[in-house]
């Protein structure tokens, strides 16, 4: 029996066999894997790219630790990509679990700055990220509508004090900092339906640039939105945090993840053409014996 | 008569009031309506004990007729008494004491009965046996101070070994399991994706696109159209075929409860 | 890490390693881990039941205030009597001769289950999904919302498809018409649909699932295997692990040898 | 210790209180840097009446908005809704609270009493112990307290005495208490009635900017909070609120009105007629069966292949595996399995080979007993019947997926049949399956299942088709009948769905919103 018909009759355990290897195999290396990087995202890291110097971005952190392997990375690349470029952050986390996995992220990042890097060709120098200069993070207050909409008055209304205690007032970033004419774009990354309210309260009506990140089950309930222009981007999941880790050519966990993904998608698609190729050289024979078993 | 029409006299009743309840938003059928939902929960519970009686009634079988396999029988029952054990008891302070032991004497005593079930001769010393544990059993239980037992309190789903047995035992194995779906997967569309005619290949064709929507290194080959075009077949087509067949279930659904409620399928209860 | 929570995760890791075993096919270790999982299983099940289900339903305030209680006799709610007596006629079960007494609670369930589902299904299934279908199609927008854009999923056309592929898939559902001419085409036409649709979601899930066989990967990789070879860890840690390697390794080389020594089945070209 | 108790209540309480602060206020104290705004205008129109189609329990106001919002100054940022609370739902909360707590310290006393006795125990025995001891005062996994040794003795008799003192106290208290409670409920209504004597205005939540409605739904639990009886006058009031909490319009007043429930969901109404659609079609036609109507139906491969691979099976010598997936006895997808299995079970008794039926659920075995015994019964082979090969496995999914994988390689069935609901573990079942070289028929409505059933299976029953599988093996005249009607339903569906398409497209939307179920 010729190559064919071994392959159409292949054993299953090599396709286990060949998947395992190749999984493991990516897992423990580390090389890099191209992302073909959708527009949505592609739209939300260019918009940041182009800020000038000394913008400010307001990234509301609204997920808690059950979302945080979809989303952490995101705001990870995003908030480092914003520091390197010297811009300021502002941040809440208007999720209840939140603040605390929030501040502690925000301290990684800073140490992670501490470090020169060169992304995309351009070289950054170590900088010391200050809090009140370079960033202000105001923490949780409940009822995220109310919070977005009074924010949208003066953030001091709903936050007359930072996640630290300190008067906004007496943060030096926040001194010409109003409300949401002051901001460069918000970019929303949330594991909860907070979404929905940065959308119709705070977009719908006070029109800041806004993009949202979520988690990959409530991509799709989003979508629409990107039509209807009330956003000007979305990253959706592990793939939309890989896509936009890919831009910022900044990997972190979800590159890694998306490394395994690759490849076993890759030997699962390659088995599905090699069992049809088999299929369709050995087909004139199976005819053939057909006809001969009808004569 | 008592075997069949009172069954379903009452499967008649409880599907008719419960057909009704749903129009009713009032207090009073929502009680009634909380009340049944207590009543199936509470008939799971006795009924639990049937399931456990054939369980074991299996696995003494197994055991019995030396079944291939058999050996392995003793292990699921030991993993059962052992799990029902951790569930009643829970450690009084950072002492072990003799908890372990009676642990094992719980196991011995229930193996013994196992094995008095199983065996072709005389069951007597596997019950003596038995009965010496359970006896040791006892006394420790009474002797010992450092862990005590949780009938009526959920203390037990708490305590150390409970919650180690759970988190590291059962959730591994399971997820293990699921795992192996990544596996199965494979190996299934390697098997079934085949263009044997044209509705194969429409399921092939479907699944291919959808699965190399991110992948770059076939970009190449499908375009960067593919991840619109597999967003597309996710939000069309498979939303019509998700139509239809969510329809059609309904509505088999319903035909047949209302077949079981008016008693025209009648092959779900015993007869004799 | 403390040596009793290395301990913990390595019996998951083992266990672990067990269950993938069953890839290669069904062996001694598999068959223990299957057997434990069974057995823990139904103990963790039955302990949630009885504390979850059982006593908070029928003993829940016991003792704990001025009412009397007798078994599951509360003052407060003796109405809960019905269900526990229907419960204990569940062990009718264990007697061949009275089994059929065990019916009434059955009849009961199953009456429950079909009443409750007839509005329910015909609601969630049928009427939303018909609603769905009636939203209007955007005509003035037939070739996508911005610009001629044939894969836009809001467009008139596209929704269009979903309506006359759901129509279609219906028709296909039908039985008591034969599947020819006009109706048949459409009938089809529908079977394509969903064939299309469910290659779709069939390949949206291989992600979800591969990523399952990750989070294992990752499990045995920091969990277990880092905090081993760690520096800061107990010397004996990293022996356990060469340990477990050794059984996994020692394994493979026999089932090699008896893959080496094999027999092959002349019609499938399987292993025996 | 009776000291240290008391503490342990008042940090309790404490804590209890600043929580319920924290979540009351939104947006925080009045802030230096807000600019100073005139009060807003009031809302209008204020309208109060009971919710409809609901168990009671809930009001609904209406108002129109002010003119401050979204015009005017465009000050307002919510309405905040108030409602008029009798002082007597104080004492009935009070009331409510102290029974509970006292529940929880019996309960509390009657976990740590020997646990207390057993602590004094280790500790008289062995000093040393003290480091080790883990014994908490309010609740389990509560604080420890490390002391000298001699203190903690002291303190756990005490606390021991203090435990045996008190408990048969506080068990005795629980009863009066309810009583008072029950009647304290029983005055609500009489002091709602003497409105505005003796009750203060107290705010319940706002609504947003924008909106004109607000729904007020208390509990219908009398144990919870937030319940408010039936039947009893309740007055209620808006303000509508500027971003400083201060500065706000003056109120507008509604009342009295009163809660009640509804006998009848007018908002259901379209699915009641589609049941009695569906009724009296599946009468009529199975009415035309009896008649002996001759009921044409097409052949469903999935159903022919089930009499084949039930004969390959006898040819084999090898039995039958049939799984009723890991729904419960009240899941109509398991109810519609049991009727497969029954026709299925019958065949197997005539053709005199196997079937063994592995169970996720004690009940759904129990049925399944009754069903294949009573399948053996008809086809007078009950002595053939062996309760054994109907068996529970476990009630978790992922392990009886693995057990029943195990039996698929060991007993080696020729067929598995898989009818039923059916999760992630369709395609682990279905691979092994393949594996052992089983014939495969599956049925399910999980239609996220049914691709990996259509991949991995020789014969799939879709969706609908499982419903009508025991029609088709039964064959009887009665059972075609229903099919029929369930085609009958099709038609009007479609019907309607068209019609109501092409309304809304040429602008008749009345026709489908007449579908619309709200509610």
């Amino acid at each position: 029996m010729n190559i064919f018909e071994r392959l159409m009759q292949l054993d299953r355990r090599w396709v286990f066999l060949l998947l395992a290897i190749v999984c493991v195999i990516t897992y423990a290396s580390s090389f890099e894997v191209p992302i073909l990087v959708e527009p949505e995202v592609r739209s939300i890291f260019q918009f940041i790219d182009t800020l000038p110097k000394g913008s400010v971005v307001f990234v509301p952190m609204d997920y808690d630790p059950g979302s945080m392997a979809e989303l952490h990375p995101m705001t990870y690349a995003i908030v480092e990509q914003c520091w390197r470029k010297e811009f300021k952050v502002l941040i809440t986390a208007l999720s209840q679990n939140g603040p605390g996995m929030a501040d502690q992220a925000i301290r990684e990042i800073v140490d992670s700055l501490k470090v020169p890097k060169t992304y995309n060709g351009v070289s950054y120098p170590a900088r010391e990220i200050v809090n009140g200069v370079d960033y202000a993070f105001l923490g949780y207050k409940p009822y995220p509508a109310i919070v977005i909409l009074g924010m949208g008055q003066n953030f001091r209304l709903p936050f007359p004090l930072d996640y630290y205690g300190t008067p906004l007032d007496s943060l030096p970033m926040m001194r010409d900092i109003q409300n949401y004419s002051d901001i460069a774009c918000a970019i929303n990354i949330s594991g909860t339906n907070a979404t929905d309210y940065w959308i119709s309260y705070g977009q719908g009506r006070f029109g800041f640039p806004l993009a949202i990140g979520v988690t990959g089950v409530s991509t799709a309930q989003y979508y629409p939105y990107l039509g209807s222009r009330q956003i000007f981007g979305i990253m959706g999941g592990m793939l939309g945090a890989a896509e936009y880790e890919e831009l910022a050519d900044n990997a972190g966990n979800a590159k890694d993840a998306m490394r395994v993904q690759l490849s076993a998608h890759l030997v699962i698609i390659a088995f599905v053409i090699m069992g049809n190729v088999g299929f369709f050289a050995t087909m004139r024979k199976r005819k053939r014996g057909l006809a001969e078993g009808g004569r | 008569m008592m075997k069949q029409q009172i069954p379903r006299l009452i499967v008649l009743v409880f599907g008719a009031f419960l057909l009704f309840q749903f129009f009713v938003p009032h207090e009073s059928s929502e009680w009634i309506y909380e009340f049944l939902l207590d009543w199936t929960i509470i008939i799971g519970v006795f009924a639990l004990a049937v399931g456990i009686w054939s369980l074991f009634n299996v696995h003494v079988e197994k055991i019995k007729t030396k079944k291939f396999g058999w050996k392995y029988s003793y292990v699921t029952v030991i993993g059962f008494v052992g799990m029902v054990t951790f569930g009643f008891t829970s450690q009084n302070g950072q002492e072990w004491g003799w908890f372990f032991p009676f642990v094992a004497a719980v196991l011995l005593t229930v193996l013994m009965i196992v094995q008095a079930g199983a065996t072709k001769g005389n069951a007597l010393p596997f019950l003596g046996a038995a009965a010496f544990f359970a006896l040791c059993a006892t006394v420790i239980a009474w002797l010992d101070t450092t862990w005590s037992f949780y009938f009526q309190t959920s203390v037990p789903l708490q305590s150390f070994m409970f919650r180690r047995m759970f988190d590291n035992i059962l959730i591994s194995l399971h997820a293990t399991t699921f795992s192996l779906l990544a596996f199965f997967i494979a190996s299934a569309a390697y098997r079934a994706f085949r263009a044997r005619n044209i509705m194969a290949s429409l399921l092939l064709l479907a699944a291919l696109v959808v699965m190399s929507r991110f992948n770059p290194y076939l970009e190449p080959i499908f375009g960067e159209h593919v991840s619109r075009l597999s967003n597309w077949l996710m939000n069309v087509p498979n939303l019509a075929a998700q139509r239809a067949v969510i329809m059609g279930i309904g509505l088999g659904m319903v035909a047949t409860a209302l077949k079981v409620v008016l008693g025209i399928e009648r092959n779900y209860m015993g007869k004799g | 890490m403390d040596y009793t929570t290395f301990l913990w995760t390595t019996a998951g890791a083992f266990l672990t390693l067990c269950i993938f075993s069953f890839l290669y096919k069904d062996n001694p270790f598999y068959k223990f881990a299957e057997h434990l999982f069974a057995g823990l299983s139904a103990g963790y099940f039955a302990m949630i039941l009885w504390h979850n289900g059982l006593i908070p339903k029928l003993m829940y305030a016991r003792l704990d205030d001025g009412n009397w209680y007798l078994l599951w006799l509360d003052s407060s709610k003796p109405w809960y009597l019905i269900p526990a007596l229907l419960g204990i006629l569940m062990w009718a079960r264990f007697s061949k001769k009275y089994q059929w007494v065990s019916r009434f609670p059955l009849a009961m369930y199953i009456g429950i289950g079909a009443g409750m589902a007839i509005p329910l299904e015909m609601r969630a299934r049928v009427n939303e999904q018909l609603s769905a279908m009636m939203r209007s199609i955007d005509w003035s927008h037939f070739f996508g919302t911005n610009g001629f854009n044939l894969l836009d999923t809001m467009s008139g056309l596209s929704q269009s498809i979903v309506f006359i592929g759901a129509i279609c898939g219906l028709v296909y559902f039908f039985f008591s018409k034969a599947h020819t001419g006009v109706f048949g085409g459409m009938a089809k036409f529908g079977i394509w649909i969903l064939m299309i649709g469910f290659g779709a979601s069939f390949g949206f899930t291989v992600m979800a699932r591969v990523s399952l066989f990750i989070n294992r990967m990752q499990f045995l990789d920091q969990r277990w295997i880092k905090p081993a070879i760690a520096p800061s860890a107990p010397w004996w840690y990293e022996l356990v692990l060469y340990f477990v390697a050794a059984v996994v390794v020692a394994y493979a080389a026999w089932e090699l040898a008896v893959f080496l020594r094999r027999k092959k089945n002349p019609e499938t070209n399987q292993v025996i | 210790m009776r000291h240290k108790l008391k503490l342990v209540l008042v940090l309790v309480l404490c804590a209890w209180t600043t929580a319920a602060a924290q979540t009351d206020t939104a947006l925080g104290d009045s802030v230096s840097a807000a600019p100073a705004l005139p009060p807003p205008l009031p809302v209008t129109n204020l309208q109060a009446f009971d919710t409809d189609n609901d168990h009671g329990h809930a009001i609904t106001l209406t108002w129109e908005k002010s003119a401050d919002d979204g015009a005017g100054e465009n000050s307002v940022l919510a309405y905040e809704v108030f409602r008029w609370f009798p002082f007597q739902v104080d004492v009935v909360d009070a009331l409510r609270k102290s029974v509970s707590e006292t529940r929880d310290a019996v309960r509390a006393f009657r976990i740590d009493l020997p646990r207390a006795e057993n602590a004094l125990h280790e500790l008289s025995e062995d000093p040393g112990k003290l480091r080790t001891i883990r014994f908490n005062v309010a609740r389990p996994s509560d604080s420890t307290f490390e002391l000298t040794v001699d203190y903690a003795i002291r303190a756990l008799e005490d606390t021991i005495a203090f435990m045996r003192e008190n408990a048969p106290i506080l068990k005795n208290r629980t009863k009066p208490l309810q009583q008072d409670l029950e009647k304290a409920l029983a005055r609500l209504p009489q002091a709602h009635a003497n409105y505005p004597k003796d009750g203060e205005w107290r705010s319940l939540g706002k609504a947003l900017v924008g909106s004109t409605t607000y729904t007020n739904t208390g509990s219908k639990e009398t144990t919870a909070d937030g319940f408010f009886p039936d039947y009893a006058d309740l007055y209620y009031r808006v303000e509508a609120v500027t971003v400083d909490e201060s500065i706000r319009s003056e109120a507008a007043t509604v009342g009295p009105v009163q809660s009640r429930g509804q006998w009848f969901h007018t908002g259901k109404v379209p699915v009641l007629g589609f049941v009695l659609m569906f009724f009296v079609f599946t009468l009529t036609f199975v009415q035309m069966a009896k008649k002996g109507a001759n009921l044409y139906v097409r052949p469903l491969s999935g159903i022919e292949a089930v009499d084949d691979a039930i004969g390959r099976a006898t040819e084999m010598g090898r039995p039958i595996l049939y799984l009723l997936g890991i729904g419960t006895a009240t899941d109509v997808s398991t109810i519609a399995s049991f009727s497969i299995l029954g026709r299925v079970a019958k065949r197997v008794a005539e053709y005199q080979t196997s079937i063994i039926v592995p169970c996720y659920d004690p009940i759904v075995m129990a049925v399944a007993q009754e069903v294949v015994k009573s399948s053996y019964l008809d086809a007078a082979r009950a002595d053939d019947y062996k309760q054994e090969s109907v068996f529970f496995v476990t009630n978790y999914q992922f392990a009886y997926v693995a057990a029943v994988n195990g039996i698929m390689l060991r007993e080696r069935p020729a067929t598995n049949i898989y009818m039923g609901k059916f999760m992630a573990e369709s395609l682990l079942l279905a691979e092994t399956g393949t594996l052992a070289g089983s014939i495969q028929i599956a049925g399910t409505d999980e239609i996220a299942q049914i691709p990996f059933f259509i991949v991995a299976c020789d014969y799939t029953l879709i969706g609908e088709e499982l419903y009508a599988a025991s029609a088709y093996l039964g064959r009887e005249p009665v059972l075609l009948g229903s099919l029929k009607a369930q085609d009958w339903a099709k038609v009007v569906i479609m019907a309607v769905a068209l019609i109501g398409m092409l309304g809304t497209a040429l602008g008749w939307p009345a026709f489908a919103q007449m579908f619309q179920v709200t509610g």
